[in-house]
């Protein structure tokens, strides 16, 4: 399980070392135990849905419909955005540029809280209209798929925020710790750009 | 900082951009309204952009394409799995 | 916590030791074996004996219910007596586990004491309530059949859907296993315990559906959520048998209460 | 020695607090508390028609319900510092806090339960309701132990700086003392010591909830302290 890299040569930052060498895992082993069963976990969610959707074709289709797939679509390109500023701020660490891959982080969370904030009008606006976890099957989907992914969009927060003191703490940062929360905020993307045409645009 | 986006990255963010839009206008514009688009074709080009979209994401953000082998083969074969699940359902299902 | 400590070993060394602590870690190694143990009768208990595991369809009519009580009558009795007399072996590794958490470098033992208590709150609404549910079910199974569905969802809600002491000891657990400068336990079972928190949520469902993949009895919110219950207890118990093994002896001759007092 | 532990539990407390209290907003049987006096028709209505916000408050509840425990457990870290004969009190703490959590779970479980099917018989939906409003209001037990624990703990604390000042100590014998009527809603079915009265619900929750606030900016001074002091030590 462990890592046949020297954990210390790589804890430690050496300004401007790149990842040059092939075969390395980015972050660390254990971020990829966590990564590769989330994808495990979130496939069976998506069979669950499909599987739901043929029972109930004509109903999804119908219910569909209540939701805005501008707003998503929205949602997607700012998600996406985050997840640029964060490995610009990866690279910036590496670079050695603290300062700007502080803000580079501060960018990326920020986009990562307006998708919650969007997340909890888009719900706030559904719950108004009557539509609960309660009301059909497709939205117990949508809220249940929307809300584990949301879970994982805080929780990246609150990872960007342990980040974001060890690049202001002072000293220099570790790089492995940066690549490893960048690991689990690009799945958080990566997993909401499969549920974006899953929920939204499948007709 | 500005220096910083003249990489790769920026680039592959721009693509990843181009493709949300294009599934969101192909997605919206399928199995409704007048112009009607063929719902299951579109289905199908619509979650292979998905897919590679976030292929993209896992290879470049991820950096997975200079990770170990089985890594890589893992992420890929995922994504395939998850593609083909959702699309033979989606025919099952109809 | 060095200058205190081994003094205190030394002290503990020279002291003469009965013999059956001269076997290393002996009470740790007890309480580890008793993990296998407990889920093997927890096993039997729940998928032959009671068969509640897999759970019996909320979506069942007041008939299929009473049906299921009463056919099961004996088997559920024989079962809830196993459990009564065996769900204490489940004190014995929390035991266990907060003498590792303890053992962590940089941490307090606010997040082991609230393991402990996590799931001495879990033991009961999450697992015995609805053995003695069950068990007042099947011992007058000709029971009004209102107060038999009664009993049949206070049994199986309580069982699948005690969420909150589950969720603490998840993140408890977590949170030291990041913060720990020591490595006791890899990160990696770190992040399996966030997904212990993530199947609890995908238990949220439960209280509202009564078919489909939320339900009790569901692909997602049952399945799922036991399958990665099941991994997860996996790779605990082989960290703590790696954790146990890696303790060096002067440690494990310390008393828990020298151990804090050296903090 | 590294207080970030204590930290983090201690922030739990506003974090999971706004969300008990959203919780509480969002019960529709609080404003005005549910009359014990309610028949069993009335009572099953009341979760025919609000099942939907019945279901979402208690099932906030039932996952952030227990979540004050690593909190309180800081407080057990915090008792532990304390230049007492033994600790006696501090463990006696730990123990009344998970007993007291448990009833708490129960009372969520049984509300659960009732707005599970709304269908059922009147008088067992009544049955639920009741023991959820009593074992939610009355085993004001555990919470008088813990904070007799830690009252005397402070009173006995015989450090020359103690753990907590000595108003603490004060504070929790006085909120023990506010909280002791709602065990007599068991006995009462309408005036101030019924579950919906002004003395067993309003000043309990009140009390509580003020409590609980007033304890977060001590325990954070505590280990504002304790920080400080092994700082300097090392």
């Amino acid at each position: 399980m462990h890592a046949s890299f020297p954990v210390e040569e790589r804890d430690i930052l050496i300004p401007g070392r790149e990842r040059e060498t092939n075969q390395q895992i980015p972050g660390d082993p254990s971020i990829w135990v966590f990564v590769i069963g989330e994808m495990v976990a979130f496939s069976c969610y998506f069979a669950a849905y499909m599987w739901d959707r043929g029972q109930h074709h004509g109903l999804f289709l119908q219910a569909q419909r209540d939701l805005s797939q501008n707003v998503a679509a929205l949602n997607t390109l700012v998600l996406l955005a985050s997840s640029l500023f964060i490995a610009l701020s990866v690279h910036a660490t590496r670079a050695g540029d603290f300062a700007i891959a502080s803000r580079f982080l501060t960018l990326g969370g920020t986009c990562g809280a307006a998708f919650v904030v969007s997340k909890a009008f888009e719900w706030s606006s559904k719950l108004a209209q009557g539509l609960t976890l309660g009301s059909n099957a497709f939205f117990m989907h949508y809220y249940m798929l929307t809300g584990v992914h949301l879970f994982h969009v805080l929780l990246g927060l609150v990872f960007l925020g342990i980040l974001w003191r060890e690049l202001n703490k002072g000293s220099p940062p570790r790089a492995r710790l940066m690549e490893v929360g960048a690991t689990y905020w690009h799945m958080v993307d990566f997993l909401w750009i499969i549920i974006f045409p899953l929920l939204y645009l499948m007709r | 900082m500005v220096l910083y986006f003249r990489s790769t990255l920026t680039y592959v963010w721009l693509l990843l951009s181009a493709l949300t839009i294009f599934i969101w206008w192909l997605g919206t514009r399928s199995g409704t309204g007048s112009r009607e688009i063929n719902a299951s074709g579109a289905v199908v080009v619509v979650f292979f952009f998905a897919c590679v979209k976030a292929r993209l994401v896992i290879q470049k953000f991820m950096e997975v394409s200079r990770a170990p082998t089985w890594l890589r083969v893992t992420c890929d074969s995922w994504l395939a799995l998850t593609f083909g699940m959702i699309v033979s359902f989606y025919f099952l299902g109809r | 916590m060095t200058g205190t400590s081994t003094a205190a070993a030394r002290r503990l060394r020279a002291t003469k030791v009965p013999v059956l602590t001269k076997t290393r870690n002996l009470d740790q190694w007890i309480c580890w074996w008793s993990i296998p143990i407990f889920y093997s009768v927890f096993g039997l208990v729940f998928v032959y004996l009671t068969r509640l595991m897999p759970p019996p369809s909320p979506g069942h009519t007041t008939e299929q219910i009473i049906s299921f009580i009463q056919l099961n009558a004996t088997h559920l009795q024989i079962g809830i007596v196993v459990l009564s007399l065996s769900l204490g072996l489940a004190s014995l590794s929390s035991g266990i586990i907060v003498v590792q958490m303890r053992r962590m470098q940089g941490v307090s033992p606010a997040l082991a004491y609230a393991y402990l208590a996590a799931l001495a709150v879990a033991a009961l609404p999450g697992c015995l309530f609805c053995g003695f549910m069950f068990a007042l079910a099947a011992f007058r199974p000709d029971r009004d059949p209102r107060l038999i569905v009664l009993l049949y969802d206070m049994g199986l809600l309580s069982f699948v859907g005690s969420l909150g002491c589950f969720v603490v000891q998840y993140m408890v657990f977590a949170i030291a296993i990041f913060l720990d400068e020591r490595e006791i336990f890899p990160k990696w079972l770190g992040y399996m315990s966030i997904w212990g928190v993530v199947t609890e949520l995908l238990a949220i469902p439960i209280w509202i559906f009564r078919s489909g993949p939320y339900a009790w009895n569901g692909l997602i919110s049952f399945y799922l959520g036991t399958i990665i219950f099941v991994v997860w207890e996996f790779c605990l118990v082989v960290c703590l048998y790696k954790a146990i093994k890696a303790q060096p002896i002067d440690e494990s001759l310390q008393g828990d209460d020298s151990l804090a007092i050296a903090r | 020695m590294n207080t970030t532990d204590q930290r983090i539990c201690l922030w739990l407390v506003p974090a999971f607090g706004a969300l008990l209290l959203l919780a509480f907003c969002i019960f529709p049987g609080f404003f005005p508390p549910l009359s014990p006096t309610l028949s069993a028709e009335e009572v099953a209505a009341f979760y025919r028609n609000h099942v939907g916000q019945i279901r979402a408050s208690m099932i906030i509840c039932n996952v952030c319900g227990v979540a004050f425990i690593p909190f309180f457990m800081v407080i057990v870290v915090q008792m532990q510092r304390m230049a007492n004969p033994s600790r006696a009190f501090a463990y006696s703490y730990l123990s009344a806090a998970a007993s007291g959590a448990t009833l708490f779970a129960l009372a969520n479980l049984a509300w659960l339960i009732a707005a599970f099917r709304p269908e059922r018989d009147p008088q067992l939906t009544m049955m639920l309701n009741d023991l959820a409003w009593m074992a939610f209001i009355t085993p004001v037990g555990f919470i008088l132990a813990q904070n007799l624990c830690l009252a005397l703990g402070i009173y006995l604390d015989a450090r020359p700086h103690p753990v907590f000042p000595r108003w603490v100590g004060h504070f929790n014998l006085a909120t023990a003392l506010l909280m002791t009527p709602g065990a007599f809603a068991l006995m009462f079915m309408t005036g101030p010591l019924a579950w919906d009265g002004a003395l067993a619900f309003w000043l309990r929750i009140g009390t509580y909830a003020l409590y609980l606030g007033v304890m977060f900016f001590v325990v954070r001074a505590a280990i504002n302290r304790q920080a400080s002091e092994e700082g300097a030590a090392a």
